[in-house]
């Protein structure tokens, strides 16, 4: 079953065409990887499939319903969620704040406090320092953190921007690890990296995308081996 | 090149209300050498550049520079003496032109005075040609010239990092810190910048002290490698004995890394 | 000054503080979620003022609902303010929008002497006003009533801010609007209940300050606004408790120089004591010495 | 810039132009914004309404009042512009204004040197017509007193009439006018045997004047002097009332407001004195009539400065028909010689130094009501 | 500006405009009432160039200017009616003692940010205006008198040089080490830059000027008062400095003058007159947030159109 369908999409900053006619599918269930060098149009596809930048023109279609321009809230509803690039914690809410705001548009409380559960069993860490004032956790820490406020939402579909960046060695497995946990328990992925090694290791399939032109997509296999992809991505 | 010590750091520590960042540091850079510090997030590998560079004043021990004590010295000043850095999270001058960001840099090696500036005395002109000249000389061995008078921040990022560098050099130091200068970049950039930083080093007889989560640039590079964790130092030798340093492996590298 | 001048001055001191306190309440409510200095703040507190004036004496409501009904009018005049003069600002710079509070503030000034003419208004007297004795001192029952009223609303606003959904989201949007949206959060409206609630305040403010000093004009918000803004730096920017004790503090101080005889030299003293304090606590008594971490 | 060419030839040419349309133009030159707004706008209320009443009944020898208003924003710099504009773009006749001393002075030479008379209807400094190096300003009248004479007879109706040793004074430190009238009460007040016991200030737009009054309780005068506008001093003296300060209290001209009474009350008011031009009770039917139709026009009550711009008008319009033409050169020469005008706020006669010659009333609040008290000639 | 032929083309320009005036005030074209506006809006071009030099270029949140333009009047008004100093002294003087009590309220509060800044140099403003107020010499709150000695020759002069030593400041290595404190303080200070030393002395030079249009303001509306010194006329100079773009020199003079003319015209709209200005204000920023010029010079224009011409813009 088909979770999302972008059909030509085009977003502008301004005079800067930023995406240029961008399609691309995700089915249901799977872990779709999008790689792309810097400034590409990423981060500006996942944030106009959240609603936060308007779409110049295209088609978004999720479960069968379009939410091309929709507002932010009414699509966090509708169940995507976003951990957005650079983690954007609320600095200076506690972990416990910020998890809660997660579930912001949530209403049933013993659902919340399941998910509280859940957030706390994945990430241990963030069970440990809920008193916290977020802005002073590590790296790391604040990744968990965005992680956790995304599940909160119980989102059927996930949108990762890069959630590897600035992070230990260790601490990028046990990030991968997780997603493919957060993956087996039913939600669908769609993951944006630098990191195209790792990224296509755990995706079923993936998207080049290019100064906002999608040049190639494929099964996760056929990408890791193009020799295109090898040049430009995985260093030689 | 003989190993004389360049950045001496006896003792150092900072704490941060009751959070000790670091602690008890010892660590010897000589000139000439190419140095990594890796560590776990939080570790406090950038609030030891912070100390460095006089943007914290640790709370204990000393920081000799050049055979000069330098802790507590204004950031200003520090980099005059020698030590020049880049930042974690990118700080260029947005509304300024690459050019003009450049020429920020170079700011203190000429020395007009205001008064010839104002009157337009020769000095002043003299002094701008000279940064000009020497900005446009940076920027071309970054590969940015032709980005010359564009605004900084509409340079695509990995641009934005390498005239992060570039204004670094431009302040003409002994010592250059780069804080995860590949942050951000894919693997095929994080090659081309190896190269840029081993060829700088080379042209301007640099000594580099560099933080990198980034392995293939930090084994690939690195002569020498400190390893932070929860503040302290935890290790110190060569890549290969690093790599296979169980402390290192358990706190930061993981079991995968080694393959 | 014997022991009994001193108290009475204190008095006097918290009494006038309670009135920038309770102004500044509202003030750093919303300069706390957007960071905008909103300098039209303190003409909201006259319409306020006028609306509960025109209430009591016109049609002759009693003190509460015409404190209620001043409050719901501010609120409104607030949210409009904001999406008509602030909302296409929110991505600008600051300084931008604190042009147009500017702006705001000018047009509702002029625009209330326009209509009405610039002479006072005198407030009817509803509610009563006894003195009473205080270890020698006096204190004036509606004093008390004002410091009562600013607490008790300081608490209330404590509450919503930091324990209530709506003020988690306003928090939220402080620090990060785009997050915030990430979350679902309908940032418009929760900018919109920011601005109705620290306009309801000013409005009360209003009401309160008019039955207490009966004399209201449409320039009365300047002064009191000037001073709120203060309170609210003073105290640190955005941090409730903050802008009350700044409010109190400012008070305290300008009653205690008055009493030492230097009442020429009031508001002048009033400022070195606000630089020193600054200088030492350059994020204002109550904000956290935090530099931007590099 | 403005003097240099003007003052050689001025024989009627700037009020030629006014002639010629049957109509007399009449510059208004008001704070009608800014800090002091409400003192600008009073007055301007009070012309509109002489100005109606004299082209109501045909102008002035049959020619009508022309005003020609702008807003000097409280501001000096722009009551400059302000007259320059009115005497170069519109070549009015005269001007009107300002309210406050500093915006009248900075009015002065633009009048002079245009050849346009200038008449304040509240400007009481006396540099406001004379100059600190002791020249006249010769174009330049005003309605009200000066400071010096109503500090001088308040001081010496505290001394004589209520025979006070101990005063306290607590004057409006950014007022010139506040400050003018306290310093001429000090100084006649001490010359009189008196002590000041108390010298204190607030400023403008305050409303809380509990700490300075605790002090000034504290110091125990026999008698409070206030020169201050009614804004003000209507809470000074309620709240001095409320602390128990129950000496007499005493003020000047801006005093005078219907709102005075509702700012302190019946009560707070009793054993309060004022210094006016006149009696707003005074059964007089002239005042009677004028407190009337301004009451029809404007809805409330006249203040002083109502009554003074209402003045100023027909002490203009007295000039000009003395004159006997429209020309600003005769309006002033006649100004200068007016004598005996029977104005709302009393008889007025104009000195060498373009003071106001004008008996001052000391009234009395009782129960609300202003009783007179007694009169003081200059 | 960069080179000499520049330079030697913005001198040209400037004679030829004062020749133009000087040429139209004598022929009698040119009459009291537009003479007065020219010289009005001189001064406030240089109140707005020095404080675009503090917060345009420098970045730092100064709400006090008006301050340091009453030290300049009230200095001036001292050298020539109680000194009987000649005017050009008195301006120079105003200029020196005006940068003096910059550097006293610079050099303490300097060291905050943002709106504390703000309110610290609000507070510095209040405090000279207090303290004038507070001086029988300066006549309290009467002020003082003051021959009416600006004529348009030292207004334009002051104006000239003004703008001439603000861009030659702005366009050098010290003015683009203040522009670094604007964009970044931290990487600045990391680049070798004195950020104190720029801070305060961008904040000297603009308090120098400020207190060169106080000496003009003092003599050309015959009297000053502490109540022309308030908060309101910091203000005033800020808006116009915001109103042209916040680091835009010819947008802080391009929207001096506008607002100076729009506000000289709506005097005679009386009650309506604020109304219509402060409407003018949030409309202009409402579609303008950047400011009239945002960070553009007017020169940028033309230089755009060239370039466009010569299309070798890259990308
Ligand atoms: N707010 C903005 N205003 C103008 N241009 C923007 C804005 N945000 C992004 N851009 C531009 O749009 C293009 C795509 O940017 P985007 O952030 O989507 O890239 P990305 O693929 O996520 O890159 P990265 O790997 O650096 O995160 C870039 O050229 C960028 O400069
Ligand atoms: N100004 C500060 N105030 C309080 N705590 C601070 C401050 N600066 C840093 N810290 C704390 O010091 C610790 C070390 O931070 P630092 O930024 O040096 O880590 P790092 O090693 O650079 O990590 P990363 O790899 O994630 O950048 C962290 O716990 C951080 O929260
Ligand atoms: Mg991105
Ligand atoms: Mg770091």
């Amino acid at each position: 079953m088909t979770m999302l369908k972008i059909n030509n999409l085009n977003v502008n900053y301004g005079r800067i065409h930023a995406l240029k006619g961008i399609s691309l599918e995700v089915e249901k269930g799977e872990i779709v990887s999008l790689i792309g060098a810097n400034g590409a149009g990423k981060s500006t596809l996942l944030k106009t499939l959240s609603g936060l930048i308007r779409p110049k023109e295209g088609e978004i279609i999720y479960l069968d319903e379009s939410i091309a321009g929709k507002p932010a809230q009414s699509i966090v509803k509708a169940g995507i969620s976003q951990v957005p690039e650079g983690r954007r914690v609320f600095a200076e809410m506690s972990v416990e704040e910020n998890i809660e705001l997660g579930a912001f548009l949530r209403r049933d409380k013993a659902g919340i406090q399941q998910s509280f559960q859940k957030v706390y069993e994945v990430f241990p860490r963030l069970y440990e320092r809920r008193k916290q004032m977020a802005g002073t956790l590590s790296g790391g820490e604040q990744q968990m953190l965005a992680m956790g406020r995304a599940i909160m939402a119980r989102p059927k579909l996930l949108l990762l921007d890069e959630p590897s960046m600035g992070l230990a060695p260790l601490m990028v497995q046990t990030i991968f690890d997780i997603i493919k946990d957060i993956n087996d328990e039913g939600t669908t992925i769609l993951l944006v990296e630098q990191n195209a090694h790792m990224a296509l290791s755990i995706a079923s399939r993936g998207y080049v995308i290019e100064t906002g032109k999608m040049i190639l997509s494929g099964s996760a296999k056929e990408l890791q081996e193009s020799e295109e992809v090898k040049k430009a991505y995985l260093g030689g | 090149m003989s190993k004389e010590p360049l950045l001496q750091v006896e003792n150092l520590g900072i704490q941060f209300g009751g959070l000790k960042a670091v602690s008890n540091v010892t660590m010897e850079i000589n000139r000439g050498e190419l140095v990594g510090l890796i560590g776990p997030n939080g570790a406090g590998k950038t609030t030891a550049f912070n100390m460095f560079t006089g943007v914290y004043v640790p709370t204990e021990g000393d920081i000799i520079f050049n055979h000069k004590r330098i802790n507590g010295l204004a950031p200003y000043k520090v980099t005059r003496s020698g030590i020049s850095r880049t930042f974690q999270n990118i700080r260029l001058f947005n509304e300024l032109s690459v050019l003009d960001n450049v020429k920020v840099a170079y700011h203190s090696i000429v020395n007009h005075s205001v008064v010839s500036s104002i009157l337009r005395l020769p000095p002043h002109f003299r002094g701008e040609r000279e940064m000009e000249k020497k900005a446009m000389l940076f920027l071309e061995i970054f590969g940015l010239d032709k980005y010359k008078d564009e605004e900084a921040r509409n340079l695509p990022y990995g641009k934005q990092r390498r005239l992060e560098i570039a204004r670094a050099l431009a302040a003409q130091p002994e010592l250059l810190l780069l804080d995860e200068p590949a942050a951000g970049m894919n693997p095929q950039e994080t090659i081309e910048l190896m190269d840029l930083i081993a060829f700088v080093r080379e042209k301007f007889n640099l000594t580099i002290l560099l933080i990198e989560h980034d392995m293939n640039l930090v084994m690939g590079i690195c002569e020498r490698i400190y390893v932070l964790d929860h503040g302290v130092l935890i290790a110190e030798g060569l890549p290969e004995e690093i790599r296979n340093n169980p402390k290192v492996i358990e706190a930061y590298l993981g079991e995968e890394v080694q393959k | 000054m014997n022991r009994m001048e001193w108290l009475q001055q204190l008095i006097n001191g918290i009494s006038l503080g309670s009135i920038y306190a309770l102004i500044a309440l509202g003030y750093t409510m919303v300069y706390g979620i957007i960071k905008l200095i909103n300098f039209a703040h303190g003409e909201v507190f006259m319409i306020g003022a006028f609306i509960g004036f025109y209430a009591i004496a016109g049609w002759g409501l009693s003190f509460f609902p015409a404190l209620l009904l001043s409050m719901a009018v501010c609120a409104v005049i607030g949210v409009v303010i904001e999406r008509i003069a602030y909302k296409r600002l929110r991505n600008a710079t600051r300084i931008a929008a604190l042009i147009t509070a500017i702006g705001v503030s000018l047009l509702i000034q002029n625009g209330v002497i326009y209509f009405r003419g610039a002479q006072p208004e005198v407030y009817p007297s509803v509610l009563q006003n006894k003195s009473f004795n205080f270890l020698g001192a006096q204190v004036s029952s509606q004093s008390i009533l004002i410091l009562l009223v600013a607490i008790v609303l300081m608490i209330i606003l404590q509450f919503i801010v930091h324990k209530t959904k709506i003020g988690k989201a306003m928090r939220a949007v402080s620090y990060d609007s785009d997050a915030a949206r990430l979350m679902g959060i309908n940032v418009d409206n929760t900018i919109s209940a920011t601005f109705a609630i620290g306009s309801s305040l000013a409005g009360a403010a209003g009401v309160v300050f008019g039955i207490y000093y009966t004399k209201i004009d449409p320039l009365m918000g300047v002064i009191p606004g000037l001073k709120a803004f203060v309170a609210a730096v003073l105290g640190g920017i955005g941090i409730i408790p903050g802008a009350m004790v700044g409010g109190l503090f400012l008070g305290v101080v300008e009653a205690i120089v008055s009493a030492l005889g230097f009442s020429l030299w009031r508001d002048a003293v009033a400022f070195v004591i606000l630089i020193l304090i600054l200088i030492f606590k350059p994020s204002g008594i109550f904000g956290k010495n935090s530099r931007e971490k590099v | 810039g403005c003097g240099e060419k003007s003052s050689s030839d001025g024989d009627g040419e700037s009020s030629s132009s006014s002639k010629d349309g049957g109509t007399i133009k009449i510059g208004l030159n008001l704070e009608l914004t800014g800090a002091v707004a409400s003192y600008g706008t009073s007055e301007a209320d009070g012309i509109q309404l002489a100005v109606d009443e004299i082209n109501e009944a045909g102008g002035i020898d049959g020619k009508k009042i022309e005003l020609v208003k702008v807003d000097n924003k409280s501001e000096a710099a722009e009551a400059t512009s302000g007259a320059v504009k009115l005497t170069t773009q519109d070549k009015v006749v005269a001007i009107i204004g300002a309210a406050t001393s500093g915006a009248t002075v900075a009015q002065a030479q633009i009048a002079n040197d245009n050849e346009t008379p200038l008449i304040s209807p509240s400007g009481t400094s006396p540099t406001v017509t004379v100059n600190e190096d002791g020249s006249l300003n010769e174009y330049v009248f005003r309605t009200s007193f000066i400071d010096p004479f109503q500090g001088t007879v308040a001081a010496n109706f505290a001394a004589n009439e209520l025979k006070v040793k101990k005063a306290a004074i607590y004057s409006d430190n950014s007022s010139d006018y506040s400050k003018g009238l306290a310093k001429s009460f000090k100084e006649y007040f001490e010359s009189a045997g008196g002590k000041t016991v108390a010298n204190e200030s607030y400023v403008a737009k305050d409303s809380d004047f509990r700490s300075t009054l605790t002090r000034i309780k504290s110091a125990n005068p026999e008698f409070i002097f206030i020169p201050g506008y009614y804004e003000e001093v209507g809470l000074i003296v309620k709240q001095a009332r409320e602390m128990g300060i129950d000496v007499p209290l005493m003020g000047a001209d801006g005093w005078d407001s219907p709102t005075l009474l509702d700012l302190a009350g019946v009560d707070a008011l009793n054993n309060t004195f004022t210094v006016n031009h006149y009696s707003s009770e005074d059964p007089d039917g002239k005042i009677q009539d004028f407190k009337e139709k301004f009451k029809a026009k404007y809805n409330q009550s006249p203040n002083a400065f109502n009554a003074l711009g209402y003045d100023t008008v027909y002490l203009l319009k007295d000039a000009i028909e003395r004159a006997g033409e429209v020309d600003s050169k005769k309006i002033k020469e006649e100004l200068e010689k007016t004598d005996g005008l029977e104005l709302i706020t009393g008889l007025y006669s104009v000195d060498e130094n373009h003071h106001p010659i004008k008996s001052a009333t000391i009234l009395e609040f009782q129960d609300g009501e202003q009783v007179f008290k007694t009169k003081v000639d200059p | 500006m960069k080179n000499s032929k520049k330079f030697w083309a913005f001198v040209g320009l400037a004679v030829a405009i004062y020749a133009v005036v000087q040429l139209l005030i004598v022929t009698d074209i040119m009459n009291a009432y537009y003479l007065n506006t020219l010289i009005f809006i001189s001064i406030n071009i240089i109140l707005a160039v020095s404080l675009h030099l503090v917060i345009g270029i420098t970045g730092q949140f100064s709400l006090g200017h008006a301050g340091f333009l009453a030290v300049g009047a009230y200095i001036s008004a001292i050298a020539t009616m109680r000194l009987g100093l000649p005017f050009p002294v008195a301006i120079v003087l105003a200029g020196v003692i005006a940068t003096f009590a910059g550097l006293i309220v610079g050099i303490p509060s300097l060291r905050l940010r943002g709106d504390y800044l703000a309110i610290a140099t609000l507070g510095f403003a209040e405090i000279i205006r207090i303290v004038f107020l507070n001086i029988d010499y300066v006549g309290g709150a009467a002020g003082i008198q003051v021959s009416h000695f600006t004529t348009w020759t030292y207004a334009f002069i002051c104006l000239f040089v003004t703008i001439v030593v603000i861009i030659n400041f702005t366009n050098s290595r010290h003015g683009r080490a203040c522009i670094s404190i604007r964009e970044n303080e931290i990487a600045s200070d990391a680049m070798g830059i004195n950020t104190t030393y720029y801070k305060v002395l961008a904040f000297a030079i603009g308090s120098f000027f400020a207190g060169v249009a106080g000496a003009l303001f003092a003599h050309n509306f015959y009297i000053i008062q502490p109540v022309n010194f308030g908060f309101m006329k910091s203000i005033e100079i800020l808006i116009f400095v915001v109103l042209g773009g916040l680091g835009s020199l010819s947008g802080a003079i391009i929207a001096t003058i506008l607002l100076t003319v729009v506000s000289t015209f709506l005097q005679s709209y009386s009650e309506m007159r604020m109304i219509l200005y402060s409407i003018i204000l949030i409309l202009v920023m409402l579609y303008r947030p950047k400011g009239l010029m945002g960070t553009m010079e007017i020169t940028d224009y033309f230089k755009m159109w060239g370039k466009s011409k010569g299309g070798d813009r890259h990308e």
